[in-house]
């Protein structure tokens, strides 16, 4: 294998698909979303009828999983139409390619029919826990407790299930070399099977930006039957940490569909506008942000290709390390470009009346949900 | 050469913030959703344990401090922006007045500033059109004369406080030639006929009790004395102060918006801090030292911008030319400050952005100030003729 | 989607860097010292353990591996300059003959371009003057036609092997009009009376082993059919290739311009990192953590900057139309290459700096990466006018 | 006291004095001492003679010893004309300073007089250890043995002493708290007084744009009887930490005073040079680099200013953080001015013909001297 940007023909159509789906229905969607604080059931049929979101396999009733590639460019091509729609779609599809990837052929039985099946299901996979820590240091445990499973913790930046569809916890295992585990924590249950504990689900309040994607704090304490955890005892932790991975690296893909939105409404706005006589892009001023937009769009998603790509050859350990980065910078600049953004619109930037200041706040929550701070440091802009 | 406040300002503002920060910023929340300020907002004003500085109050006028009013009013914007912008909105009367002030016949004065400072009123400021922004001879409203009266027809946006002010002074051009020459400032009053409130405040990122309304003059009639500094003879109508001597008085208020940016990253620095030390034990050791010399970092980089901003101020206290220093202090200022609000969610995580703590709403208030009263780009073509001359930066 | 090398490539490089950085890298200081490559250069190269790509020596072929000659050469210009850009110096036969291969006949290209391939000649060029950097459109220097000559005059710098070169490719100016299509190329052979070599090597910040002359055109009569491109029909004159036909062939290079100073950047990091590790001891903890951080920020930096290479190199080995992702991959990598190794300085601490270690020759080499072949501020043009058309950052 | 940046009439003084010093004698210097490595007798004399740089008291013989503004005026000053020479000379008078603040009558009386009398005299203060250290870190020790004092370490960055001024070494007294010492090494008598240990001073190839300002590295272990303790045994380490702080502020006043030339330099450039028809200045892309320039550099230089009017009034521990921070701002924004400053001039700035290269060389020594990795982290451009 050598350097090579080729697409596949499936991965090709995938673009295309996403950024139609993004023109059409996810952009004019988003301030109706964002004001409803949810995706509207239509929408999340439509979005799950194209398989991007959820993929399931053919066995199970779906249009097959496309490989990560695709996935990468399915999340950046809807964020690109509204980050908080496409985050709210993504977060819950991660859930199906988790069961799909790592569960047991029981497991993937029992749940995965109801993403085809099921056109208003949510489902979520806990990861997050703030306090910059990857996965190999998640602090949620998940361990063999006699002849049941254990998980105790607390997740932060938790898709709201609101639907109904699994929660699908991750977490690490003591007693196992602190190798990563994860459980289904059955929907039905809030006091947990066999009432041994609790799962409490704390809606969040809005995140900024990401009104359309809700999310929770979920604290647990709850033990679980062996059918529960997700590939069983012996489960394969290499492929649940490369998931992960993946469901990582989704904040990182919409993030930079968001910037790239930014940049060209505004490069567009920029050549329409005039001042002193003259379209505002003329102005070194204007273009070179906008030039400097650009050349961090493209090294970020190159990044965020390349820690997808590793994720296939290299060792967990240099790839949990590799993603980390991969987001921290992917989703700071996206921070920055949307800020950039809003400035060459000026005042007209600052007001509902354009969309560039909806991508300024879901970039900022978007870089707060996953960020290690030894990734990436501050320092003064001047 | 010193770099201290006064002990009477240091603890006026330490008094100001603890107050602001415990009673003002407990409304802050409020203010942005309801797009508007409390209802109470005069008895909240009224609890402060230390003058605001409210005209229409003599005995709230702020303290006659050594530091002089240039330094004061540096520590007063932070300290305002450090518990809440929308504390800055309210105490904001508008600039309408300080244009009558700047430019006004001395009848103009007393009929249209003196009752503003005596009784508190708050007036308008109507500039920006949908065409018009940084580029100011752009404004395309017009205003033509008809024997005693003036007939004004255009559009303006970001007129801040126009729903409720008690007159706006709106710039608008008498002919089509002579570039911003032409454009005068006219004073037109609430309710007149022919001034037709689009939109009352306009739906904004953030700072949204801060009321900017867009208006509609659609051949409003006004008399010929209402164009400020007109003293009856139109002989002197070139000579009419306009809109350049109009926004002069606004110039001196730069490092002041560079101020409230940094008043409220300062507010965003001090209370992540708080949670993070809360939170210490569930950041692995590494991480915890990493994240204290962050905090470290972002204080220093807002006590630069601190100093910038009492240098522009303490030169205008002395009458020096201080307009690079001006300039310089608002380019430096927002730019750095909305950079540390971001890095305060980043390191607060998941929790850092929801509507549970005010980082997001400051994180959206704050935009603003690298844009309103000259963007960050015009910041830095004004100093770039500074160092290398007129014609620096013109394209 | 993949972004590994293959075997093939990333053993060659391996190996290259390798020699580069123990055998060929010892002649660095010297080379800085002497304004000039070792005397014993040749022998130096015959060493290396894998071909250098010398096209005079059929067997010094680079290698044909899977990845494509643009991957290929990111990754040799990367590991050259890894070494020392003195090495890159050396294997520099100058642009000239490239130009003639671009726009010149088929009888200029076997008179020209054939000689210097088969034997490995030296060729130069002289586009830059005192006036005309970045606005090529300024060159001075005039071709003047008389009968079957053309008579140059005017002043060349920034001459690359101008003093040592078999021939110059001179960029002069047939007519005052006609801006840059008036600007045609020049073939000017070495000793050719007229030509005289003002100063052999100018003194230079860094990459002083780079030979770049100031040339004098002092009424250098030359045969008609020097110029360019003619084919002995004057008609043809408006459209026989020159400027811009001249620098097509080079906008290819701007990715392994990047690639070179990642290739400094990179051999500064791991030369620091190895430095570092030594003294671990001397450090206390928390600092020494913060530096581990920091290293890996840096090696993260410099391998966006590899991989924005290798994308506009792919896509010019498939044809596809990359002056976008060109222009990116150079403004970005020098940019963050002179940051790097700034920083790695700092790390080590005042001996960081000294002549004892390369860092300082390294830091003073890879500042004309960000000029020449194009500015920063250029790349940001290109760029800018790529997302917001012709017009943008220009006027 | 509020804040004031009056200028007394002295310091109004000094600065101007600097200033013509700077273009008349030092500037057109510069190219001759750096090809020396070393300042010629005669601009050292003239240098002297200023009392600027190395200044001692009236009592022995001086001018009288300005305030901490006026020292980093005058810094500053010379610092336009050349960092190197400033250096040189500035790094030697801050052997009078410490002397005189700091020693005891009878030290003052023995070595202050010769600052004013030998016109050749170059004096050194060996503070730097490298490793982002800051005073209170060093490890070269300096504690009693017996009757005597022993010092043992090793000095980065330490001027050279070849006229046979006086060595004094700064060091931590690890048997009282660590508190700071200061001993002056003997300077005739390479092998430590009474042969007890060595001093071997080993010179350091030149520095980056300093070649003027010759170091050495210093490793010590040596004892000295106790007339050499700086103040004795009792001396005032808060006093002895101020002047320090002083001394290393001098590092961070060049690095202003050289980014502040290469400003203003490049700022005349662009104001000259056509292109596309126009003087470049014209263009945003070159203009805001300077107006970034003029930002950056007047935020360090009140920083700096900030710092050292700390040493007044604020307890040690604290300055001595604000001065490592003032210190790593001021030196790395002049680096990265500097840069700028090349970059505008294109590739004539590449060229020795105009002095902005030797400012680009010169402030990347300056910022590696004394550098505290903590104080301002990498991030990358883009």
């Amino acid at each position: 294998m050598t350097f090579d940007l080729t697409l596949s023909e499936e991965q090709d159509a995938v673009r295309d698909l996403a950024r139609i789906l993004a023109d059409d229905a996810v952009s004019p969607a988003a301030p109706e979303a964002e004001a409803a604080r949810g995706v509207a059931d239509a929408l999340w049929r439509t979005l799950l009828s194209t398989g991007l979101t959820a993929p399931v396999a053919p066995e199970h009733g779906g249009g097959g999983v496309p490989d990560g590639t695709s996935r990468l460019l399915a999340v950046e091509g809807l964020g690109f139409g509204d980050a908080a729609i496409a985050a709210s779609a993504f977060w819950s599809g991660n859930a199906a390619l988790l069961i799909g990837s790592c569960g047991t052929a029981e497991q993937r039985d029992a749940m995965l029919p109801a993403f085809v099946t099921d056109t208003e299901l949510r489902a979520a996979v806990a990861l997050y826990e703030g306090f910059g820590r990857a996965p190999s240091e998640y602090r949620t445990t998940i361990q063999a407790e006699g002849d049941r499973w254990r998980v105790r913790g607390r997740k932060t930046g938790v898709p709201l299930t609101a639907g109904g569809g699994p929660l699908i916890v991750v977490g690490t295992d003591p007693s196992a070399g602190d190798r990563l585990r994860a459980a289904v924590i059955p929907a039905d249950d809030g006091q947990g099977e066999g009432g041994q504990g609790g799962v409490t689900v704390t809606a969040s309040s809005p995140h900024l930006g990401l009104d359309a994607a809700p999310m929770s704090t979920v604290d647990l304490d709850v033990t679980v039957g062996e059918r529960h955890l997700l590939g069983g005892p012996d489960a394969d932790d290499a492929a649940l940490a490369h998931e992960v991975s993946m469901a990582r690296l989704t904040t990182a893909a919409l993030a930079i569909g968001c910037a790239q939105r930014a940049c060209e409404y505004a490069s567009g706005y920029a050549t329409e506008r005039t001042a002193f006589g003259r379209p505002i892009s003329v102005f070194q001023g204007v273009a070179f942000l906008m030039a400097d937009a650009r050349m961090r769009i493209d090294a970020a998603r190159l990044q965020v290709w390349q820690a997808a790509a590793g994720l296939e050859t290299t060792e967990a350990a240099g790839t949990e390390r590799a993603v980390s980065h991969a987001v921290a910078y992917a989703t700071s600049i996206a921070s920055e470009v949307t800020r950039d953004c809003v400035q060459v619109l000026g005042g007209h930037g600052f007001l509902a009346d354009h969309p560039v200041e909806r991508w300024y706040r879901a970039t900022a929550s978007l870089t707060a949900l996953d960020f290690d701070p030894t990734c990436l440091a501050f320092t003064p802009a001047l | 050469m010193h770099f201290t406040l006064s002990p009477e300002l240091t603890e006026y503002a330490a008094n100001l913030r603890e107050w602001g920060s415990t009673v003002a910023r407990g409304y802050a929340r409020q203010a942005d959703t309801e797009h508007a300020l409390p209802p109470d907002t005069d008895k909240i004003l009224d609890s402060a344990p230390v003058p605001l500085g409210r005209e229409e109050f003599p005995r709230d006028a702020l303290p006659d401090v050594p530091d002089g009013p240039g330094p004061r009013a540096v520590i007063w914007f932070e300290s305002i922006a450090y518990s809440d912008m929308w504390l800055m909105e309210s105490l904001n009367r508008g600039v309408g007045h300080f244009v009558v002030k700047a430019i006004g016949t001395p009848e103009q004065v007393e009929r249209w500033w003196d009752p503003v400072i005596a009784k508190g009123g708050k007036t308008g400021f109507g500039m920006s059109e949908p065409g018009a922004g940084s580029d100011t001879s752009r404004i395309a409203t017009t205003a033509t004369r008809d024997g005693d009266t003036w007939v004004i027809k255009g559009s303006k946006m970001f007129c801040s406080l126009g729903a409720v002010a008690d007159y706006i002074v709106v710039f608008a051009r008498i002919s089509k030639d002579g570039g911003k020459s032409a454009i005068k400032a006219f004073v037109v009053e609430r309710g007149h006929p022919g001034l037709t409130v689009v939109k009352a405040n306009e739906n904004k990122l953030g700072l949204r009790c801060w009321m900017t309304s867009q208006l509609a003059f659609d051949d409003c009639v006004i008399p010929v004395g209402n164009m400020l500094g007109w003293s009856g003879d139109d002989t002197d109508l070139t000579t009419t102060g306009g809109l350049n001597a109009g926004l002069s008085g606004l110039n001196d208020n730069r490092p002041n918006v560079s101020s409230q940016s940094i008043g409220v990253a300062r507010a965003s620095l001090e209370l992540t801090t708080a949670l993070l030390r809360e939170q210490r034990q569930s950041f692995a050791p590494h991480r915890w030292s990493v994240i204290e010399d962050e905090l470290v970092r972002m204080a220093w980089t807002l006590d630069r911008a601190r100093q910038l901003n009492l240098r522009a101020q303490w030169m205008n206290d002395r009458a020096m030319n201080n307009r690079a220093e001006a300039s310089i202090a608002k380019g430096f200022g927002p730019l750095n400050a909305d950079r540390v609000i971001r890095r305060c969610m980043q390191l607060l995580g998941p929790e850092g952005t929801t509507t549970d703590l005010l980082l997001e709403k400051w994180y959206r208030d704050i935009k603003i100030l690298d844009i309103f009263e000259g963007t960050g780009q015009v910041m830095r073509l004004l100093i770039s003729r500074h160092l290398m001359g007129r014609d620096a930066a013109g394209s």
